[in-house]
């Protein structure tokens, strides 16, 4: 028995040994990874995005044969929203030259942030992330379009202040934060906090353990009792669904309850209860777009995807195909700088660093009114966005407000000093030598 | 200045509003029955086997998602009436948390038995991890919406206007509350009225005591891991209806360990007692103590609780004096 | 046939107290040191070197640590997790405090906050035992975790609640953070690693690993021989904790780069136990085992199947991986409970005596 | 160093009395109001029938058990209670009647361990096993060889106790005691469930410490033939009660003692 226990356990290692042996990937193609979390307590929201980012890049590949006549590799790297996994995922995929990473997790993000520039592989983080990476001379190699988490906590406040009559009014008012009690969750304090001290409003915290995700009735309570006017919610996963059913359950005005554009899953809009909860969002809900209608004629119905038809459209899985827009934006706009096809993370740096999505642009690609008009340049790796609401009706997500500007007077400051902070806590941080290109 | 917001603010606060304080009471209550049904299905599988299973946690996110999957398999196949399909697969799924206990016995536990607890502890580790995967494979990894409705379960609340406020009840939570003490009044009957029960008994004394009463060993671990996997499904089902079917709530079925210290580890009583002493004494410090502290202290105050009362009653609640012999 | 000792008489006490006695044996490290120190550094790839050495040598040391208290005392703790954040957060704060000591330094160091906090929570093992202990040390994990998410000064108050880990050198070769590279950190870690496996070979063969063990066997035999408990089991905690603080700063500062408290969560501590108990409680070698059994056969899963020209979703290699390390771990306590180096040991002993049964 | 005749043992130094000692558990009484002395240099037996108290007595000796009254007085200190520890450093030592040795330890690691309060270098030098720590643990070892060729068990040396069969194990934990280099040994049914020969290899054992190496004996025992031929003076317990103390043939002829023996009601 324990014998053949140990000539079980060696074939299994010979047979696993030799898959290290490194398959090159062949060279005219384009190999973009993924990360993604289609497992775990967090897969509720990663499979919408893996399967929208995936999709997107696929109908390339179908339709256009690639970008620039070059396909994509597209590889997806399951990281379980984990990130000893991620890292795992980062080195297996740094050696077939990338030419971007998309993490998809702030822990994630934090530890390849480092590594980037030396290993000469951009990283976008679509408005997730470091805030303060907005900052292009500090973070040359990685990019957070189309806002930070400070923009969407901003928006949140102007748009109080719209409903509430006037930035003046939010004076004596008491404004709640529920927030994931993690780096993630703690994002829009110091924003709320400058805020707060700005325009004379109480900010009152509420933290909840991540392993309390579902255990919030305690903090309920406390909202109860506290009465604030105004809650933003910067949660996630199991978190969301959650709090909208306790707050349901308190009584709590379902419209003054606002989560960052993380907590506008689907199912955080817990059916009926949830009617009237309103999140951030940038990019819009439903098919009825050119982009999305050609993906479910390339991708979808021809059986190419993991999706299945009623998923299409839905709201992260649209906001994934606007970061696939962006990867393939910067690979396009690096095609164009360098005049190569098959090109590198350091072209497409220089080429996310030109991105230029304007109306003309978003209409040729078939995102009109489906995603926001998105510049970056070298300086500023985010755009700092708008970013408008959208309201569940008890089934769906409606778009529910006007675009709203972010307070970029308070956040961009804000932003560039945490960079310098940033740079100057982590000794011998790397000046800027990166070349600026003109955005095309 | 300190010593009056730990020592009399709060009770300030709770006189000044008491229909707070009476809701903090309920919701503690209600999530501390639902950790004592947690905690229950430790309990008869330590009692009757020695055996501390991990897997408690995951059996509850495994019986409420087979339960969500399996409906949501019948209604693809056309089963139009919602409710018939609910509890058929109702049904089915007890059928798999039979299977499961059986697998289990046969598997695990049969090739594993007289080792030593810690390796049992880690087996079911392992069965953790399988049932993990499993769940997820078979199931998918999204979160589902427990099918409440159509298991005829109860929605909306009852609002108690009382003591100058109002304290609201959930009828979910009030099913919860009633259903789980059917179920505990059910297993304690079992256990004390029942042949099979009262072997189960003898064999948490001795087990070959339980051999002369005619039952084997194999038959009594199958019966209490399916039990408790009983036990797990509904309290799936319940905290599933409360927020929703993830493996999220994996996480939760941890809170049951410190109950288990209130309790002790083979007492029924125990887990319900400790159950609720956690779950109300973890709302209330949370609720009145919790800013003190920056708030969010609700994730290790049961420990905390629990790791006190330890060091003055070290075998439990309802554990019996240990006397050392040599 | 190569494997034989006879012939191999010890003359004196000092050699027979060798850990290892057997010329093979010895050779046997020497080699594997060899390969370690030159072999693996000099053909290695980026992949090999970051991804699976590594942290294979960081959870082996966590590992240890756990196996001196779990494994050679008998005292189940589910605190590891914490306690290596305790060495993590440690490190950085002494980092950033007094930048201008050598960050090697620091690592080590760190293991004393650690085995302080360790000690702390340790006091209740006099009246604790067993599961009732382990739920007790999950006290010390959850509000250790709280502390590091709550604490501002513990991370410097940065803005995004994360330590994050700069360039430091050694002798004007980067040995932290980004431009370290992975053969740098690796060599670092493996030094660590091997004098630290060294000390407690030596602290297990002697008096006090006697002391540990005689007090896990029979607590009250070990007390009515003159061992007082509270001592011997406070120490243990404090070298377990010691060993588990160094491998979490070591994990932050020579893995990661970088760190949330997230990363030091209960299923950490879960992790490292699992390693210990398939591995073999009580064994240091099994310490190594374990840590690549469960640290490196999911990622040798994951490259199975493309490898041999299946494309599964990477979703569903996922579920199997979990499916099948499950199933393993369950395999290998039913096949050997004592955990791979028993498994190891009866293996030599059939070598030992091969080509006879016996 | 010889062991001293009866007479020598009548006018000998006391080494250990009990006094008055009453030790209950609950509503449970164990042990009342008992009451004798150990001499230097003797062998001394306690005996009784089951449930008598014998066991709870020598917990009592070395502190495991704290008695709710009564004094101790060992070595010339007065106390009301034992500690284990004091009672080891002190220079007590124990059998078990299950035995209670550390099973996964060699039977060379489990004399070893006997010597834990006789080794002292520090943590320092235990983590390199060089100098003072080796210098130590080899002088220690020295020691241990010598029990272990006593004991005539070189063959087990490398042997897990644990896979030892039962009287091998009673032998081991002989050694690990006689390891402590003790004052007052105390045996807790060290020959129940041996076989006549073990029988005899142990008393020999027993017999030669007491002999050669002038420890003071305390022995529970049921093997009357055992307790008769070995001991210097018995004490007999019966529901924790003392009802008789002297020579083997006093005893023998005592009322009381035939009557808890033979269970005739008092």
């Amino acid at each position: 028995m324990r014998m053949k226990a140990l000539i079980i356990a060696a074939a299994i290692g010979t047979v696993a040994g030799s898959a290290f042996v490194a398959t090159a990937s062949a060279e005219d193609t384009i190999y973009v990874p993924l990360f993604t979390y289609r497992t775990g307590p967090f897969a509720v929201s990663g499979i919408p995005i893996a399967n929208g980012m995936h999709d997107y890049l696929e109908m390339l590949n179908q339709r256009d044969g690639g970008i620039g006549g070059v396909k994509l590799a597209i590889e997806e790297c399951e990281t379980g929203y984990d990130t000893k996994k991620g890292v795992e995922c980062y080195e297996t995929v740094k050696d077939k030259k990338p030419v971007m990473i998309n993490p998809y997790s702030t822990g994630i993000t934090l530890q390849i942030i480092p590594k980037a520039s030396v290993d000469k592989i951009p990283v976008l983080s679509m408005a997730y992330g470091l805030s303060a990476s907005a900052n292009g001379t500090y973070f040359p190699w990685i990019f957070n379009a189309p806002a930070t988490y400070w923009d969407g906590a901003s928006v949140f406040v102007r748009y109080i202040a719209q409903k509430e009559g006037g930035v003046d009014k939010l004076k004596g008012k008491k404004i709640g934060l529920v927030h994931l009690d993690a780096p993630y969750g703690k994002e829009p304090i110091p924003v709320l906090e400058a805020l707060a001290k700005d325009y004379g409003f109480e900010l009152v915290l509420y933290p909840v353990p991540a392993a309390e995700m579902l255990n919030q009735s305690s903090l309920w309570l406390n909202v109860r009792r506290d009465k604030p006017d105004w809650i933003y919610m910067q949660g996630f996963g199991a978190m969301n669904p959650t709090a909208v059913k306790e707050a349901a359950k308190i009584g709590y005005p379902m419209d003054h309850l606002i989560g960052v554009w993380w907590a506008g899953n689907e199912a955080d809009g817990v059916g009926a209860e949830g009617k009237g909860y309103q999140s951030l969002s940038f990019t819009n809900i439903g098919t009825n777009f050119p982009v999305i209608q050609d993906i479910m004629k390339h991708v979808v119905s021809k059986g190419k995807t993991q999706t299945t038809k009623d998923e299409v459209g839905l709201n992260f899985y649209n906001r994934a195909v606007y970061n696939a827009i962006l990867i393939a934006e910067g690979i396009r706009n690096a095609q164009k700088l360098t005049g190569k096809k098959v090109v590198t993370g350091e072209d497409v740096r220089r080429g996310l660093e030109t991105i230029n999505l304007t109306e003309a642009r978003l209409k040729e690609i078939g995102a009109s009114d489906f995603a926001p008009i998105t510049r970056v340049t070298c300086e500023d790796h985010n755009g700092h966005n708008d970013a408008f609401l959208v309201q569940w009706d008890g089934a769906k997500w409606n778009k529910a407000s006007e675009n709203i500007k972010p307070i970029t007077d308070k956040v961009i400051p804000l932003a560039d000093a945490a960079a310098k902070d940033y740079a100057e806590k982590n000794a011998g941080w790397p000046k800027r030598t990166e070349a600026c290109d003109k955005s095309s | 200045m300190l010593l009056y917001k730990i020592f009399i603010d709060p009770f300030v606060q709770m006189g000044a509003s008491p229909d707070l304080f009476v809701q903090t009471l309920w919701e503690g209550l209600v999530a501390g029955v639902l950790y004592a049904l947690i905690a229950l299905g430790f309990v008869l599988i330590f009692k009757a086997s020695g055996v501390f299973n991990f897997a408690q946690g995951i059996m509850v996110v495994f019986g409420a998602l087979t339960l969500v999957g399996i409906y949501e398999i019948l209604v693809r196949w056309g089963i139009s009436q919602e409710n018939v399909a609910a509890f058929l697969a109702l049904g089915l799924t007890i059928g798999v948390m039979f299977l499961l206990a059986f697998a289990v016995e046969r598997i695990v536990l049969k090739p594993l038995v007289n080792q030593p607890d810690i390796i049992l502890f880690m087996a079911t580790f392992g069965l953790t991890y399988f049932l993990i995967g499993f769940g997820e494979y078979v199931f998918g990894g999204s979160s589902k919406v427990m099918i409440a409705d159509q298991l005829y379960l109860p929605k909306g609340f009852i609002d108690l206007k009382i003591l100058g406020g109002v304290v609201s009840l959930q009828k979910i939570d009030i099913a919860a509350a009633v259903i789980a003490s059917i179920m505990v009044t059910g297993l304690a009957l079992f256990f004390s009225k029942t042949r099979i029960g009262r072997a189960l008994r003898a064999v948490a004394d001795s087990h070959k005591a339980a051999l002369s009463v005619g039952i084997s060993l194999d038959q009594i671990w199958v019966i209490v891991w399916f039990a408790s996997g009983l036990v797990a499904l509904v309290t799936g089902i319940m905290w599933g209806a409360r927020s929703e079917v993830s493996f999220a709530l994996e996480v939760i079925a941890l809170r049951a360990l410190p109950v288990l210290i209130l309790g002790g580890f083979t007492s029924i009583p125990g887990a319900i007692v400790g159950g609720l002493i956690i779950g109300i004494g973890e709302k209330l410090g949370d609720f009145y103590w919790g800013a003190l502290l920056g708030r969010g202290i609700e994730s290790w105050l049961a420990y905390f609780i629990a790791l006190v009362f330890l060091l003055f009653r070290p075998q439990g609640l309802f554990g019996e004096k240990i006397i050392e012999r040599v | 046939m190569l494997y034989r000792e006879a012939g191999q008489f010890k003359t004196n006490y000092a050699s027979d107290l060798a850990v290892f006695p057997i010329l093979q044996d010895r050779m046997g490290i020497a080699a594997i040191l060899l390969v370690a120190f030159v072999a693996v550094p000099y053909f290695g790839n980026d992949f090999l070197l970051q991804a699976i050495m590594i942290p294979f040598l960081i959870f082996s040391l966590a590992t240890i640590g756990l196996n001196l208290l779990t494994g050679y005392t008998g005292l189940l703790s589910l605190g590891t997790g914490a306690f290596m954040g305790v060495g993590a957060y440690a490190c950085y704060k002494l980092e950033t405090l007094f930048p201008g000591v050598n960050i090697i330094v620091w690592i080590v160091t760190a293991g004393f906050a650690s085995a302080a906090v360790g000690v702390l929570f340790g006091l209740p093992s006099l009246r604790i035992k067993g599961f009732y202990l382990a739920i007790a040390t999950l006290a010390a994990q959850f509000f250790l975790q709280w502390c590091f998410v709550r604490i501002p000064w513990l991370f410097n108050y940065n803005t995004s609640g994360a330590i994050e880990v700069g360039t430091h050198t050694l002798f004007g070769i980067p040995i932290t953070g980004p431009n370290a590279t992975s053969t740098t950190r690796y060599l670092i870690a493996l030094s660590i690693v091997v004098v630290m496996t060294w000390f407690a070979s030596n602290l297990v063969h002697g008096r006090i690993g006697r002391m540990w063990m005689a007090v896990r066997d029979m607590d009250i035999a070990a007390e009515l021989m003159g061992i007082r408990l509270l001592p011997t089991k406070l120490l243990a905690f404090a070298v377990s904790s010691f060993y588990c603080g160094v491998a979490g700063a070591m994990l932050v500062f020579l893995w990661y780069g970088g760190a949330e408290a997230d990363v030091f969560s209960i299923n950490q501590s879960f992790f490292i136990l699992f390693m210990v108990i398939v591995g073999g409680l009580g064994s240091l070698l099994g310490s190594f085992l374990g840590a690549a059994f469960i640290f490196i056969l999911p990622i040798f899963l994951r490259y199975v199947p493309p490898h041999v020209g299946m494309s599964i979703f990477p979703a569903t290699v996922e579920h199997i991986t979990f499916m099948i390390t499950g199933g393993l771990i369950i395999f290998f306590l039913i096949v050997e409970p004592h955990g791979l180096a028993r498994l190891w040991q009866t293996a030599k002993q059939k070598l030992r005596v091969w080509p006879f049964p016996y | 160093m010889r062991a001293p005749s009866v007479a020598e043992i009548a006018a000998g130094d006391v080494l250990l009395a009990v006094e008055g000692v009453s030790l209950a558990f609950g509503g449970v009484k164990a042990v009342s109001d008992v009451s004798f002395d150990i001499r230097k240099g003797e062998i001394r037996a306690i005996i009784g029938p089951n449930g008598a108290g014998k066991t709870s007595m020598l917990n009592v000796i070395n502190g495991f058990y704290h008695p709710q009254a009564g004094r101790i007085t060992f070595k010339g200190k007065t106390r009301r209670a034992m500690r284990p520890h004091a009672a080891a450093a002190g220079g007590i030592a124990r059998t078990f009647q299950n035995v209670a040795l550390f099973k996964s330890m060699t039977t060379l690691d489990n004399i070893m361990a006997g010597r834990s309060l006789k080794m002292h270098k520090s943590f320092f030098w235990q983590i390199f096993r060089h100098g003072p720590a080796l210098s130590e643990e080899i002088e220690h070892r020295k020691t241990a060889e010598e029990i272990i060729d006593f004991l005539e068990i070189e063959h087990i040396r490398r042997i897990p106790v644990g896979k030892l069969p039962y009287g091998l194990q009673k032998r081991v934990e002989l050694g690990r005691a006689l390891a402590m280099e003790p004052d007052l040994l105390l045996l807790d049914e060290p020959m129940a469930g041996m076989n006549l020969e073990e029988k005899e290899d142990m008393s020999r054992y027993i017999l030669s410490m007491n002999n050669y190496y002038g420890t003071t004996i305390a022995l529970i025992e049921h093997d009357m033939g055992v307790v008769m031929d070995l001991s210097d003076r018995v004490v007999v317990l019966d529901y924790g009660r003392k009802i008789a103390d002297g020579t083997p043939d006093e005893v023998k002829k005592n009322k009381a003692v035939i009557d808890a023996y033979l269970g005739v009601a008092h």
